[in-house]
């Protein structure tokens, strides 16, 4: 039983890992708190449903076709609402997402109806069988691409010239500014490559279920994740989601499904209280 | 003696309008608030009946739903627009409300009245707890805390609701005040109308004393503030259990006005839609939750009343809108949201505000962003 | 000689690693200017900052009228009766130069939120004393045509003096400020220092500066404490420190 | 703070004044309400979630209304008036469900109204359709406290929830020809899924068996712990209260580990897509229980509602057991306003129909009787599942076959 939850908690956990790393990927670069996370990745799921039955792609012409639309969303919502509303307070800056998040659902509904679809990509499907454990193996998929991709983007982010200006753009507007870093271009690229990450968590949810906008809901865990990681750690988001992923799955396992939420989230509010920068974020000097 | 401050107030008091006037304005304002239940209720006004796009397909429930709003809203930008503190568990305190009168009423048997008086109690030792992470935490963890107290809330409400109620919800009793019921649309506005004018009064007035203003220097500057000899965790903790009092208020009114209410019922986008109607309306201003209420509640059965009337256009582009009304109004209306953030921070009360104190000079509600 | 009103013992302050005082002493007597220059960097703000409670000293201890104020929060310092201003101008934006004043007093009142939203008779008490208070530092300062205003709508000059004004609202005897003339042209420069003189003769308040200018602070100090890299270096009265050779290489090394 | 208090107390004095002449002038005109029919048209209501989180199970159903009423309306209305249907979208929110409601009581008059599928909301509305005496015909959940006992004005419109929990166990333990079933129940952690579970044991219980309750959230990303549960238990049949996607999770994992028994579903959960997403290997196994017959498990007796669908341009949902049900409430209210007579009013509809009423749903649903004792209409149930060979649902005997196992 336990073997078994920690696998299908790593599982999941490493899909909602790699949306909170492209949520983390925003925060870090635009300092904004994306309510719209669930709703992008969301998006992924519907890009697959276009490229493989409405356009009849191959299979990796559809991974194309996913990565690129969901890079141009990601810039065209930098550029037509996160740009505009530049540096503004905290909370014009959350319900700027959570406006995004109602129009992308409006938008997806009026193209693709509001029924959930069923879409069958050639993922592997069978079982593995270890022992007395049995994985999935588009668990499997899931957490092997996940981790790949989350390899791929902390390679980019550490060792890439790209990475190096986008870290030196987190780390102070001004400087970077100054510096002659084109930082309206770094954080369109964060945008996009935060909109890829949680499209590819997408398209891996909408294998395990239905495509559907209601799977906005299960990406929201990437909220909780990501705190609990440390808002501006790229490898706490990873943890974080598997951590919540783990969570979910012993408590519901264990003691109740309706648990899995306390479970997430009275832990969460001791984070903030014991060590409010997250477990591996780091402390922010600053005054009291 | 202080002439160039007495310059300042006397100016204040030219530029309003003359006594006349004012009173002509105040008198009009309150004819119309009477009489709105019953031209909603009667669907007709000095006898002329009127069609429903004419009344813009508003409906007296609507309204009263949207003064239980207000209330809602404003102890939202009490909290979030006056004192800084961004909370994202609104809900929890209306979920809060609800679950306190409807237990006081069934276990305590308390009347009406004073589950409602319970109720705010309730929701002001909630804030208190709801308020201890903000002496922690600043900012976007200060969200998420509040974040976490929603869903610990609403799980202990839906709890509370299989334990002791039906599945279907949690019924509460009825409003009754003595031997007086209330049961009609008409009864219900009259009851509320003072509630909601009362409790924006209430709130608004804090900000012209003592603590109430030390509220928005905190906001503005907590260090400063400090310095000032104000005690910032502790006046946080107060406008919390201040804010929340009022929330739960609201959510023990919506309660009773629905008589059964489920925990499904508190979600995350209850408590967002708050948010969203304080940046509508704008932050920091009590007027802005007013109006942000009414725009966020009516708004949608407008524009859903106008996309019905909509029949006639060329054909298959009239029937896809028609067969996506709902879809259509929340592209517009999250447009319209987005629209207002980037073009009017301020939101519509801080567009209006200009016009408002140019017209009657004083600062009835007073602006502060 | 006059008693000290606030006295510095041995003040130590580190961020992880670095130190940015180490054990400073000194003290400001009563009804004095009192002066702490240095260069950059020295550890000026760091030190106001430990005294106002902003800041936890690592060891050391404040003494203020007699007492020990080391360890309590900034709000409750400041109930003791020391009001400070900033080196960037700290005003309520969202609140008019009247009302930024009127907060000032806010440790005279005693009205609570719910006395306020009920207009209760205390509330009203405190209001009213507030804006007659209010009213007369307006005056006093000059200030009474831009009482509606906004900070943001004023010049840098005149909201260094509102803020100055709300630290003389606070009634407090010793007078904290932080670079006040930072910023300022000639004419707005005489005028505070004026009006420092004024508030000192008239009120008999204690004051408390950081400053840079030196023909100001030669001309407005009783006393003068010079601090280079967090150790306090020299310590007199205007004419000493003119004299004296370790803050002469201070300010040419720097 | 301006205006001094003496006149301000004039200003209230004459606002109170004006307010109180103009709702005299009102209340002189006051007319007798109409119930939502004029000379050409009848206006009817119907709320349903049409594009909130429960959209993907009520839009279709909303869909099967309008269609029915649609296709009356092309072969001349009901007595030579044409049926005007004023859909409001409650997007699964109570409060809207009540706006909705007193919008076609007095704002919008309509002579009745359909659909009201949040049980919550419809809780909290039986005192005022008992006040209000707005019949409310065909629900699309009832629930328990407006049929248990009868609410005047209110009709249900859907298979209930203990009449699907009757026939399935009923039909699972005969066709396994077992003594004393082991049942395995998933059900939402919801107040549905609450009441679903009590029938569900009583049930059971009645047959000498034992059955476990397994709970799971409807945002669920995976149902690992749920199926692990039912492993450890061994059931003899699955029983499955949810939505399509927790459905979906659950039938998928009791596949990967290797469960190989049969599983039944609420009507809900009935649908064509939720059978594609499961593919032939998981879904041969997933059975569900239904008083609607999905087309094509009937073609006959679907005919028209299939070309009606089509024309509308709804073709692809007439499988899909939502929009079946919504056809059936949609000729029934037809059907009910028709028999009232020439000139109908709420008082003489709900009079007739708690006087007795039979609708005629040619097979597309078993027999839909109303009376004075009976509000809920349909009880009848039978098993289905789909054959992936065929592309068509399958049903396993007829509505009267299982009629024994109601209680």
């Amino acid at each position: 039983m336990l073997s078994q939850f920690i696998f299908s908690g790593l599982a999941l956990g490493s899909i909602y890992g790699l949306v909170a790393l492209g949520f983390t990927v925003i925060y870090k670069a635009t300092q904004v708190f994306n309510f719209a996370q669930g709703m992008l990745m969301v998006c992924g799921a519907y890009f697959a449903v276009t490229a493989s039955i409405h356009l009849g792609l191959p299979f990796p012409l559809t991974i194309a076709f996913i990565l690129v639309g969901a890079g141009i969303l990601g810039i065209a919502i930098y550029f037509l609402l996160i740009k505009p509303l530049g540096g503004q307070a905290l909370l014009p800056m959350i319900m700027i997402t959570i406006a995004l998040s109602i129009i992308l659902r409006a938008v997806i509904e009026l193209i693709y109806g509001g029924a959930p679809l069923t879409l069958r990509l050639p993922l592997p499907s069978g079982v593995f069988v270890l022992g007395d454990v049995r994985i999935s193996q588009l668990h499997v998929t899931a957490a092997v691409v996940s981790w790949l991709c989350m390899l791929l983007f902390i390679v980019f982010f550490r060792r890439s010239r790209a990475g190096l200006l986008m870290r030196a753009t987190a780390d102070g507007y001004e400087a970077a500014v100054l510096s002659g870093i084109r930082v309206d271009r770094i954080n369109a690229a964060a945008w996009a490559i935060g909109t890829m990450l949680a499209a590819i968590g997408g398209v891996f949810l909408c294998q395990l279920q239905l495509v559907s906008v209601e799977l906005e809901n299960i990406g929201l865990l990437a909220l909780p994740a990501v705190v609990i990681g440390g808002l501006q750690s790229v490898p706490g988001a990873i943890l974080g989601g598997l951590l919540v992923g783990l969570i979910e799955q012993l408590a519901s396992g264990y003691i109740s499904p309706k648990a899995r939420d306390i479970f997430i989230y009275v832990p969460l509010l001791l984070i903030l209280f014991i060590r409010p920068w997250g477990l591996f974020g780091q402390k922010e000097l600053g005054r009291v | 003696m202080s002439n160039g401050v007495t310059a300042y107030l006397v100016r204040l008091r030219h530029n309003a309008l003359p006594t006349t006037l004012r009173v002509i304005g105040v008198a009009v304002l309150l004819a119309i608030l009477l009489y709105l239940p019953y031209v909603l209720q009667f669907r007709s006004i000095f006898g002329v009946r009127l069609s429903n796009m004419q009344l813009l397909n508003i409906g007296l429930s609507q309204v009263n739903l949207t003064l239980i709003s207000i209330i809602g809203a404003v102890s939202l930008n009490y909290l979030t627009g006056c004192a800084g503190l961004v909370s994202v568990g609104h809900a929890a305190f209306f979920a809060l409300g609800s679950m306190v009168a409807a237990a006081t009423g069934m276990h305590l048997k308390l009347p009406f009245l004073a589950t409602l008086v319970a109720a705010m109690l309730a929701g002001a030792m909630a804030g208190v707890v709801a308020g201890l992470p903000s002496l922690r935490v600043r900012g976007l963890y200060f969200v998420l805390s509040t974040l976490a107290i929603h869903f610990i809330v609403v799980f202990v409400f839906a709890e509370y609701q299989y334990a002791f109620h039906d599945v279907t919800g949690v019924a509460v009793g009825d409003a009754k005040i003595g031997s007086f019921e209330i049961d009609s649309g008409i009864k219900w506005y009259f009851f509320l109308l003072p509630i909601t004018v009362l409790s924006c009064l209430l709130m608004r007035n804090t900000l012209f004393h003592r603590e109430g203003r030390a509220v928005l220097a905190m906001r503005d500057n907590e260090l400063a503030a400090a310095a000032a000899g104000i005690d910032v965790r502790i006046l946080k903790l107060k406008v919390f259990a201040f804010s929340s009092a009022f929330a739960s208020l609201a959510g023990a009114l919506q309660a009773y006005y629905l008589s059964n209410v489920a925990a499904e019922m508190y979600s995350l986008n209850f408590a967002i839609q708050f948010i969203a109607i304080i940046i509508v309306g704008g932050m920091g201003t009590i007027g802005g939750g007013v109006i942000g209420a009414i725009v966020w509640l009516l708004l949608p059965s407008i524009l859903m009343g106008a996309a019905t009337e909509v029949k006639s256009g060329p054909g298959d582009f009239a029937s896809f809108l028609l067969a996506h009304r709902p879809q259509i109004v929340n592209l517009i209306f999250g447009s319209i949201v987005a629209l207002i953030l980037i073009f009017a921070p301020h939101g519509i009360a801080g567009f209006l505000r200009p016009l408002w104190q140019r017209m009657i000079g004083g600062l009835p509600w007073r602006g502060r962003t | 000689m006059v008693e000290a009103l606030l006295s510095v013992d041995r003040v130590e302050m580190r961020f992880g690693g670095i130190v940015a005082l180490h054990g400073v002493s000194f003290e400001a007597k009563r009804g004095a200017v009192t002066s702490v220059i240095g260069p950059n960097g020295a550890g000026k703000t760091t030190l106001f900052n430990c005294i106002t409670g902003m800041y936890q000293a690592t060891s050391g201890r404040v003494l203020f009228n007699g007492r020990d104020i080391t360890g309590l929060r900034p709000h409750a310092i400041a109930r003791t009766g020391i009001a400070r201003t900033f080196q960037n101008i700290a005003l309520f934006g969202g609140l008019s130069v009247l009302e930024n004043l009127k907060i000032g007093a806010y440790r005279h009142g005693t009205s609570g939120l719910l006395e306020g939203s009920i207009f209760a008779p205390r509330a009203q008490r405190d209001e009213k004393a507030a804006q007659r208070h209010a009213q007369d530092i307006l005056d006093f300062l000059m200030l009474s045509d831009i009482a509606g205003k906004k900070p943001s709508e004023l010049p840098y000059g005149v909201q260094k003096q509102v803020e100055f004004g709300r630290a003389l609202m606070q009634g407090a005897d010793l007078i904290l400020l932080d670079e006040p003339m930072a910023g300022m042209s000639r004419g707005e420069k005489e005028t505070l220092v004026q009006l420092i003189r004024r508030v000192q003769s008239t009120l008999g308040l204690t004051f408390l500066l950081v400053e840079h200018d030196m023909p100001v602070i030669m001309d407005i100090s009783d006393h003068i404490v010079v601090v280079d890299f967090g150790r306090k270096i020299a310590e007199g009265v205007p004419a000493e420190i003119q004299k004296n050779d370790a803050v002469i290489a201070a300010y040419l090394g720097a | 703070m301006i205006t001094t208090g003496k006149t301000r107390l004039r200003a209230v004095f004459i606002g109170t004044l004006l307010g109180l002449g103009a709702c005299v002038a009102d209340a002189m005109a006051f007319e007798s309400p109409q119930d939502g029919v004029y000379t050409d048209r009848i206006d009817w209501g119907m709320t349903a979630d049409m594009s909130g989180p429960a959209s993907a199970a009520q839009a279709p159903w909303g869909h099967g209304f309008q269609t029915a009423i649609k296709a009356i309306n092309e072969k001349g209305g009901v007595n030579g008036r044409k049926i005007n249907v004023l859909t409001e979208d409650t997007r699964y929110d109570a409060t809207v469900e009540r706006v909705a409601y007193d919008k076609f009581v007095s704002q919008t008059p309509t002579l009745g109204t359909s659909g009201m599928g949040n049980s919550s909301a419809q809780t909290a509305l039986v005192p005022l359709i008992k006040r209000n005496k707005l019949p409310v015909i065909g629900t699309y959940t009832t629930a328990k406290v407006a049929i248990d006992p009868p609410t005047p004005y209110f009709y249900g419109g859907f298979c209930g929830f203990k009449e699907m929990a009757q026939v399935g166990i009923g039909f699972f333990t005969d066709h396994l020809k077992l003594q004393s079933p082991k049942v395995a129940l998933v059900h939402l952690d919801v107040a549905s899924g609450k009441e679903y579970s009590s029938y569900v044991e009583a049930a059971v219980t009645a047959r000498g068996g034992t059955v476990k309750s397994i709970p799971i959230k409807v945002v669920a990303a995976d149902a690992t712990p749920q199926v692990l549960e039912i492993l450890a238990m061994k059931p003899d049949y699955v029983a499955i209260h949810g939505v399509p996607t927790t459905a979906i999770l659950v039938i998928k994992a009791m596949k990967q580990y290797g469960i190989d028994v049969p599983a039944f579903a609420i009507t809900y959960l009935g649908t064509p897509g939720v059978y594609e997403n499961l593919g032939p290997d998981a879904g041969k196994n997933y059975y569900f229980v239904s008083c609607f017959s999905p087309a094509s498990s009937d073609p006959k007796a679907a005919a028209e509602m299939a070309a009606a669908a089509d024309k509308a341009g709804f073709g692809p949902l007439k499988d899909d057991i939502n929009f079946v049900a919504g056809w059936v409430v949609g000729t029934t209210v037809a059907q009910a306003i028709a028999k009232v007579g020439a000139e109908p009013t709420r008082e003489k509809l709900a009079d007739m129909l708690n006087a007795g009423f039979t609708a005629n749903t040619s097979g597309l649903s078993s027999e839909l009787k109303y009376t004075a004792a009976d509000h809920e209409g349909l009880h009848g149930l039978k098993p289905l599942n789909y054959d992936y060979s065929a592309k068509a649902f399958k049903s396993y005997g007829d509505y009267k076959d299982f009629d024994k196992y109601l209680k």
